[in-house]
């Protein structure tokens, strides 16, 4: 791997250097634009003690829900956890740690991570139990509560292209948190649809720029849809 | 009568304006796209990252990359842009949507609202509901008025954990339409067929009845 | 104007409505990627008592620079005002206040101004003039500075093509502050290139929503060039 | 002899590894993208909102939509990538950059550097610099070991202005190369033909003098 070349061959290579306890953030929405392949090598791997950074959960049998049934993870930072019966068993009987975050604030805080803004405030959660221990501060006549950015010690990104450089582009929603997380991890680690050169994706239309990615393998995808709700044709 | 699903959401789109950008909420507030007027144009923000989102796909359109913040399927209107999680919050926490649409387990008199979770019993998060209600100035809770047992959800103060503190001024239950002000309930419209002293007995908030109390037109 | 058609057809309606004392926030980095005619207008109107924020003042005969000359500026926030004599002049005498804000901060504040964060903390500027009247404080071992969000009453920005409902799309460098000074603007007024149907430009690939576009005019440039450095042909 | 301007640029290019992102300030430090070694690759990030800065174009390329932070004209080496001004600083200020390079007015032993003011006489702005060495683990400072009166500039307290407080730990002047720790300067190469006594001579702060002081190899 000379030069700005991200490329790594094999799912081992990608995630080398997770270990027990560690702290992954993780893209994608629901199921839509989650690293699959990279989940499933964590899986493999077997670490232990993880916490996760993820918008959601995954549901029981796909996504980062896979990880709950070994009990990889200790502790989960998300915003929506529904959908997930295991996820929903191991809260109630306090296996696992959650720490419910709003939707917003968590895209921010990895924004924040990978910005060097360490903390910001926001007006939401404000007067919620999201606001317990938290700072609060009127602004303007308006009351904020003050959060902190998150980091993590690896980054897991489903991109749609990429060069080789590691510059990303994302489709359609399963862009989501993707931006974001690639630019909060030590190690961030893409998996892609498709490998170019360098030069063949317009500098313009970049959505993260190569700075951020230190992996890049391709992969293929099985993108399971959960709510599959359609129209008849002529509707 | 109480108003059905269907007639609630018939009832929300009335608020709407052309040029609108409009977040809709899971549930009742969805049902919102389907009620709106044919003379006006609104665009619909998904808050997983989809401002100009369009109906369900057919079963050729279908595509995994493109769902809405209730993960169903979905296609882009004409005009969509996409983006990511943060800028689509900037976008709602900043102010720049003109109407959010959302249910609730309970409101009280001071603008509170309850929506997200009920301790030991149904934790599924918060996703971006409580960035919604803070973001938003205009915003219709739309929500039943009583439990199955004629518990009311239109309260002096939320006993659930809330999702938001004093950002709720629009309410629209299956029995009224309410506004909140000055630390009161205001009853504005009743529902077709409804008395007023049906929604007085369910509503445990003080409530202040105006002289005329008009049905809604639907 | 029906619906989300932004588009007007003259440069007073679409600085209608700026009155003395407002808070102007504009994009540009120098000479590049400004709002040439919003400018221009601005002058033409005589608005005065301005507040301009802006990364830069332009040049003495183009750009902001042009509002110096009838003193239309009261208090400009800016990152570097070199290249500008008129504007060294009014700053040293005392004509013209000028609040020096490190680039990175200034175009931070412009997109929490637009992100509905009214305040965060960062490094730069700590232990430095820019930390002044500031709030400090150490977060995980390091020093930070509190600073706030900016809002205006108007943004003008340059962008290249947009279709009509104002989602914009950027071109090279011209790109730089213009998509976080389009969020913070009450209105938000937008000059182009191009201006193409709505469904022509792909969805993925715009780069400021039209959510945050109030008006929208297609307009000829100059495009002056501040530093023209070239190399030969062979080198 | 001191250093010229080009080979403080050669100096600096040596720091360079492969794979870096780098990004080079305005005066000195833009040259030392003449002297990148061949075996090599790096990445030039210029503030303005571009990663990949190529060389000057040629008449036939310029394009006045493409500039770089110093305002010139510039042209996108291959793999460049194009972002605002929040996402630009978001990169530096989050560390994402491998090697700064920047110019000086004075540094201190503590790390402290002013290059940005020189009040009543100079004021032309930050621009991105306070970013840049509040951003940046990985800093080297080139300037002029003293000013052209033999006034030295590397001091044991700063007297202009800060642009950042702790922040620099290398500073490669036209007769030395300097490390500061513990609040001292420490003398790690002197300039082809400069002696050691010359340097302690044209340096105010404390200067740490280690048995061996190599010359620079250019």
């Amino acid at each position: 791997m000379a030069g700005f070349d991200k490329v790594v061959s094999t799912y081992e290579e990608a995630m080398a250097g997770l270990e027990d306890g560690m702290t992954v953030i993780s893209g994608g929405f629901g199921l839509c634009g989650i690293a699959e392949n990279l989940i499933n090598e964590i899986k493999r791997k077997g670490t232990k003690e993880l916490t996760m950074v993820s918008n959601n959960c995954g549901v029981d049998d796909f996504g980062l829900g896979v990880l709950l049934q070994d009990r990889q993870i200790k502790k989960i930072v998300a915003s929506y956890v529904g959908e997930n019966a295991e996820f929903e068993r191991q809260m109630m009987n306090g296996e696992l740690e959650v720490e419910l975050t709003p939707q917003g604030t968590l895209a921010e805080k990895m924004r924040a991570g990978g910005a060097g803004i360490p903390a910001f405030f926001t007006a939401t959660g404000y007067g919620t139990p999201v606001a317990d221990g938290k700072e609060e501060r009127e602004i303007d006549g308006r009351m904020y509560i003050l959060e902190h950015a998150i980091k993590g010690d690896f980054a897991i990104i489903k991109a749609w292209k990429a060069d080789r450089y590691g510059n990303l582009v994302f489709r359609k929603t399963a862009r989501n948190f993707n931006p974001m997380a690639a630019t909060a991890g030590k190690i961030t680690v893409v998996e892609v649809e498709e490998i170019v050169e360098p030069g063949e994706l317009d500098p313009d239309q970049i959505h993260t720029p190569g700075i951020y990615v230190n992996r890049l393998i391709l992969g293929t995808f099985e993108k399971r849809i959960e709510q599959r709700t359609v129209r008849t044709a002529q509707s | 009568m109480a108003l059905t699903r269907e007639q609630l959401a018939q009832r929300v789109a009335q608020e709407l304006q052309d040029g609108y950008y409009v977040n809709l909420g899971i549930g009742i507030p969805t049902l919102v796209a389907n009620y709106i007027p044919k003379e006006i144009e609104v665009m619909l923000q998904s808050e997983n990252g989809l401002l100009g989102m369009g109906q369900f796909p057919t079963e050729d359109e279908i595509d995994a990359d493109l769902i809405n913040a209730g993960k169903q399927t979905v296609t882009m209107a004409t005009g969509a842009s996409v983006f990511d999680s943060a800028e689509s919050f900037a976008m709602i926490r900043g102010g720049h949507v003109d109407l959010t649409v959302l249910g609730a387990f309970e409101v009280d008199v001071n603008g509170n609202i309850a929506s997200y979770m009920i301790p030991g019993k149904l934790i599924k998060g918060m996703g971006g509901a409580m960035d919604l209600v803070a973001g938003a100035d205009n915003i219709i809770v739309t929500m039943t008025h009583a439990s199955k047992h004629g518990v009311s959800k239109l309260l002096s103060n939320c006993t659930l954990p809330l999702t938001g503190k004093g950002c709720i001024k629009k309410v629209l239950t299956d029995l009224a339409y309410i506004e909140i002000k000055e630390g009161k309930f205001h009853l504005v419209e009743r529902a077709p067929g409804v008395s007023v002293d049906e929604i007085i007995k369910l509503t445990e908030g003080e409530l202040v009845i105006p002289n005329n109390v008009p049905e809604m037109k639907l």
